[in-house]
């Protein structure tokens, strides 16, 4: 199981601070997104095609070819704003 | 070395911060602070408030990181970072950085440095709530400039 | 524009100088502050105490003219630069410069411009009192680069 | 007349924190270095010889060969070290 979080903008136009996916042949933060993106319909795969977005696999920026293994935290959120 | 750093909703006192680092060690010649505030305005549309959301398991992992790469660089004696999260109102203190270091120069770069990576890579998002609505606000292109020039 | 400049025995608060700054401009983004301090050693005698004579008619001229001259550089919204004459214990605050702008690019630009012209320029000395004896202080070659690099 | 005034070593190298000259001939910050320096057996010779120095007339800082007239007061100090 794969813990997804999203932040910001993204978790707005979610309407979700996050969900749940099984992970089986997923391996890959692509592999993930192109997951998340199948259920058409759903605001995901605008969203996924549409928002700069950024990734972080267990609280580390990654590429989106970074790998994924199972219990793995990978959040999306749009680039930073602070300060 | 004397090394803090808070992410809190609660604000915070510059003086208090201060006078942790002049004591951080007693050849302390320079302490530089930088204080960013909610400002009334931004782009024209009047700002009425701010919301800062975070990624609260990473965002001190990142800040840690951020500050461990300015002792690495030069030579310091302490630093504290807050960060306050949740809603602000115009006039409010966003961020602290203070640095102490034997001499200025130090001081002051470690924190430029510091809020311009903070800037660019510490899991922070502001909302912008005016007047006409609210907006997430997106990055500037001279805060990644900024945080470009420190990799010559 | 708030502009306030201060030679004075007694000691400053750095908070009050902020808290004067940051209500400047409710459009204040960005306050940068430098505390220089007496450390305990300079170039390994133990320092016991520090003497700052100044010259009265022209120290308050000098400050003015580089805050002015920092003013003409960047977009600034006040300024306030406190420096301590007489004698001074290891600890105490010697030199306050706190500048407040939109951005956080001009607030340290200008906070470090002006402390490197005050040091090469604002008609202060320093008089050592170390355990082997008083000695006055020569200007480092390093203050004067630091000042130079504003020219270009 | 013109006030001179002395700074920091230089004033407790002379000790003296100044004094005044009646001008006459007196045109520049280097005659009036020169009248100063006259008196030999004094240590003004050997102190101005030696130590570095800035001058300034009227509270600016001036060049060695920097004008004087009647009323100004010119300073002599070391290079600054405050901050």
């Amino acid at each position: 199981m794969i813990k997804v979080v999203f932040f910001a903008s993204l978790r707005e136009r979610f309407q979700s601070p996050g969900l749940t996916v099984e992970i089986d042949q997923i391996a890959s933060v692509a592999a993930l997104i192109e997951v998340l993106m199948l259920p058409d319909g759903t605001p995901f795969g605008s969203i996924f095609a549409e928002e700069k977005l950024m990734v972080a696999v267990n609280q580390e920026v990654v590429d989106f070819d970074g790998a994924i293994t199972e219990g793995d935290e990978v959040a999306f959120f749009p680039p930073v704003t602070g300060g | 070395m004397y090394i803090r750093i808070r992410v809190q909703e609660i604000g915070f006192s510059l003086d208090e911060a201060f006078q942790e680092l002049r004591r951080a060690s007693n050849s302390v010649g320079a302490v530089c602070t930088f204080t960013g505030l909610v400002r009334d305005f931004n782009d024209d549309a009047e700002v009425t408030g701010l919301f800062l959301e975070h990624y609260p398991e990473m965002t001190e992992k990142q800040l840690a990181r951020i500050v461990d790469d300015a002792c690495q660089r030069w030579q310091l004696m302490g630093v504290s970072v807050i960060h306050r999260i949740g809603a602000l109102l115009p006039g409010d203190e966003i961020v602290l950085v203070a640095v102490a270091a034997g001499h200025r120069g130090e001081a002051f770069s470690a924190c430029e440095f510091i809020m311009d990576y903070l800037k660019t890579q510490a899991t922070f998002w502001k909302k912008e709530v005016a007047a006409d609505g609210e907006r997430w606000l997106t990055m500037r292109e001279s805060d990644i400039t900024a945080a470009d020039r420190w990799q010559s």
